[in-house]
């Protein structure tokens, strides 16, 4: 039920940012469109509290500022190396510990590896994720206990 | 005063971001196999496109247009990490490896 | 005039991704130069429409950002499915 | 300016594209040219036209050329005959073509005889007219609604034609839908789960906005179905399969043509000619209003269904070894 309000929600917002024409009859295009895209969304079982825990959305912000730091530091690490004369990268592979009970939590770290340059998430299992690295700097971030830290918050507030 | 400070620092974003871009092209042509060039590739979906997508923002002020720009950096945010973590998992499943070295499994947290 | 700049370093970049698309040499460097040159033109779109005073091309850009992706989750499929036959100009170094 | 790099890049891929064997590789070489056809469009102010090559090229075209290549080998055959006389006819054909474009008015000069025909008037009264800013729009589903329903028939008669020649390869054993997709990845069935209802509601914007900006039903029915396309990807065939069988599928496809031509009939019935919608409403804009939504929406209608059963005829088939 709150999942479906929130999703409501998104989409409504989403329509009036698209949109801009805010007469009657676009406006009652847009109940329907949003009507209809709800009903697949039940029919089809396409969206529900397991993929936008509606807690989760009042954590994501913090974490997305911690993660945003994360990019532009490693950023510039890599246009450093880009730039320099000769290549000095450690290319490699790794298997690293996911522990995460929700797929939420896993997806969020998996995608915030390959976000952050210098790290690419190559397969997702269980409890691990291989990742490929470009140096070893880069591999140290992803194991640091503060990445660990920001995820089991982000676990907690599902 | 205000409006001077806004477009500097839009200036700035779009600057750095078109700066990035270059660099990470670069990184794509000097990078030595597909998997270093990832890291080159993927990093201009995500701040590079950031940036820019902000330096425009503030060019056209708090309009739709802001809402709009906004949408598309947040969806680029979502699928642009998926289309490479699918292109990684295809390399490596098509037996894509650069040397045999490389493939450390070793799980040490 | 910086929104000049920032559209002429876009077209270099594209430029570039260009040339690594067609040195290849995987199948893996073509897609992966495929993508970028998407998020290249996503951006050049969004300027473009600045410069030219006409925002409206932020649709476009919308459409790829939305549904761009979804050609290099096929490309992943078709590799799981075995329907495709393994590339065969693996790098060898 | 842009205009000459961007051709400039499409030339260069073009001939990358004539040379390269690894199909492959062309397929994915073609993203780009789709790519840069889209943003040329833009800058020659085309944003419809752009905006459609964007929905197919970015949506379906990839995807469905990748499934035929899964039923063709990877390699292009060496030809086996040389490759004079074809390069002799194509330097003729090019080099008339050329030799036509000299005598052809400058590009966008006022005075060329295209712009002195019925253009003008579609320029200057389309909007009193029709009463949509949108003078693509206009155009197309209502002063050259005729055509525009020959081009719904001719998406209807593809599709059709498709599907009888896959029909010859399929296979209905459970086998084949299991192999195909990816619902086995957490990340991949996350996020498509994740963007399916905002990609779905875009493509009513797109469908329902076409008076105003760049859209209409083509490009909303190839988003609408790209879409569809992803959910049958990642998180099942059978699941789509279950939501859109096979008849109501075919079902959808006439339904959409049929609501096209049954605007057209029923302005016939109520005296005005085929298609013309001033009759719809006492006021002829209101009438032209109905008219192009209900003829929109029967285009995207078709579209729609069209893909969708094609991607899913698609996913039927194996390659028989």
């Amino acid at each position: 039920m709150k999942h479906s309000l929130l999703l409501t929600a998104l989409l409504v917002l989403f329509w009036l940012a698209l949109s801009g024409h805010y007469v009657a009859f676009t406006l009652i295009l847009g109940v329907l469109s949003i009507a209809l895209v709800m009903w697949l969304n039940r029919k089809m079982h396409i969206s529900d509290e397991k993929v936008m825990p509606p807690l989760l959305l009042l954590r994501l912000p913090r974490y997305w500022a911690w993660l945003l730091l994360e990019i532009i530091k490693s950023n510039i690490h890599v246009a450093i190396k880009i730039w320099q004369p000769r290549l000095d990268i450690q290319p490699q592979f790794k298997k690293i510990p996911s522990p995460w009970k929700r797929d939420v939590t896993r997806v969020v770290h998996a995608n915030s590896i390959t976000l952050t340059p210098g790290t690419v998430t190559v397969m997702v299992d269980k409890d691990t994720l291989l990742v490929h690295s470009l140096t070893d700097e880069t591999m140290q971030a992803l194991e640091s206990p503060e990445m660990k830290e920001q995820l089991e918050k982000l676990e907690r507030f599902q | 005063m205000w409006d001077i400070l806004v477009s500097y620092c839009s200036d700035a974003l779009l600057i750095t971001g078109s700066f990035l871009s270059l660099t990470f092209a670069i990184g794509l042509l000097r990078f030595p196999d597909f998997y270093t060039r990832m890291h080159a590739a993927g990093v201009s979906d995500t701040l590079c496109a950031g940036l820019i997508v902000l330096g425009l923002v503030l060019q056209a002020g708090i309009s739709l247009v802001t809402l709009k720009l906004l949408f598309i950096l947040l969806f680029l945010w979502f699928t642009s990490p998926t289309a490479s973590f699918a292109l990684a998992r295809a390399a490596h499943r098509a037996g894509y490896r650069v040397s045999e070295q490389e493939e450390v499994a070793s799980s040490n947290s | 005039m910086i929104l000049a700049v920032t559209a002429i370093a876009l077209l270099v970049a594209m430029a570039l991704t260009l040339v690594r698309a067609l040195l290849g040499p995987s199948i893996f460097d073509r897609i992966l130069a495929v993508n970028t040159f998407g998020t290249k033109i996503v951006l050049f779109l969004g300027v473009y429409g600045f410069l030219t005073n006409r925002p409206d091309f932020l649709d476009i850009a919308l459409v790829y950002a939305l549904i761009n992706f979804i050609s290099t989750l096929a490309v992943l499929r078709f590799f799981e499915s075995g329907q495709l036959v393994m590339p065969k100009d693996k790098e060898s170094r | 300016m842009i205009n000459i790099i961007l051709l400039g890049f499409l030339a260069v891929v073009a001939i990358a594209v004539a040379m390269m064997r690894d199909l492959f590789a062309i397929v994915m070489l073609f993203g780009i040219y789709s790519l840069l056809t889209a943003g040329i469009f833009v800058s020659l102010d085309a944003v419809d036209v752009a905006f459609t090559e964007a929905a197919v090229g970015a949506g379906i075209s990839t995807i469905l050329i990748l499934s035929t290549l899964a039923l063709t080998s990877r390699e292009e055959k060496q030809p086996t005959h040389s490759f004079l006389l074809p390069l002799l006819v194509v330097l003729v054909t090019g080099a008339t073509l050329v030799y036509g474009t000299l005598d052809m008015p400058a590009f966008s000069d006022p005075e060329a005889p295209v712009h002195q025909h019925v253009a003008p008037h579609y320029l200057n009264q389309a909007e009193q007219e029709t009463g949509v800013p949108n003078i693509v729009t206009a155009v197309l589903a209502s002063y050259r609604s005729y055509d525009t329903m020959g081009e719904v028939t001719v998406i209807f008669t593809a599709g059709i034609a498709v599907l009888l020649l896959l029909s010859a390869f399929r296979h209905h054993e459970d086998e084949a839908s299991n192999l195909n997709d990816l619902s086995h990845h957490p990340v991949l069935r996350y996020i498509a789960r994740l963007m399916i209802p905002f990609i779905l509601l875009f493509a009513l914007y797109v469908q329902f906005h076409g008076d105003y900006g760049p859209g209409g039903g083509f490009q909303a029915g190839v988003i609408f179905a790209a879409g569809f396309i992803l959910y049958g990807l990642v998180v099942g065939i059978d699941k789509t399969r279950q939501m859109f069988s096979e008849s109501k599928l075919h079902w959808l496809m006439a339904s959409g043509l049929l609501l096209y031509i049954g605007v057209g009939i029923v302005s016939l019935l109520l005296g005005g000619e085929f298609l013309n919608y001033n009759v719809f409403a006492a006021d002829p804009l209101k009438g032209q209003h109905w008219g192009i939504f209900l003829v929109e929406l029967g285009v995207g209608i078709t579209v729609t269904a069209t893909m969708i059963s094609v991607f899913l005829a698609f996913s039927e088939v194996r390659r028989s070894e």
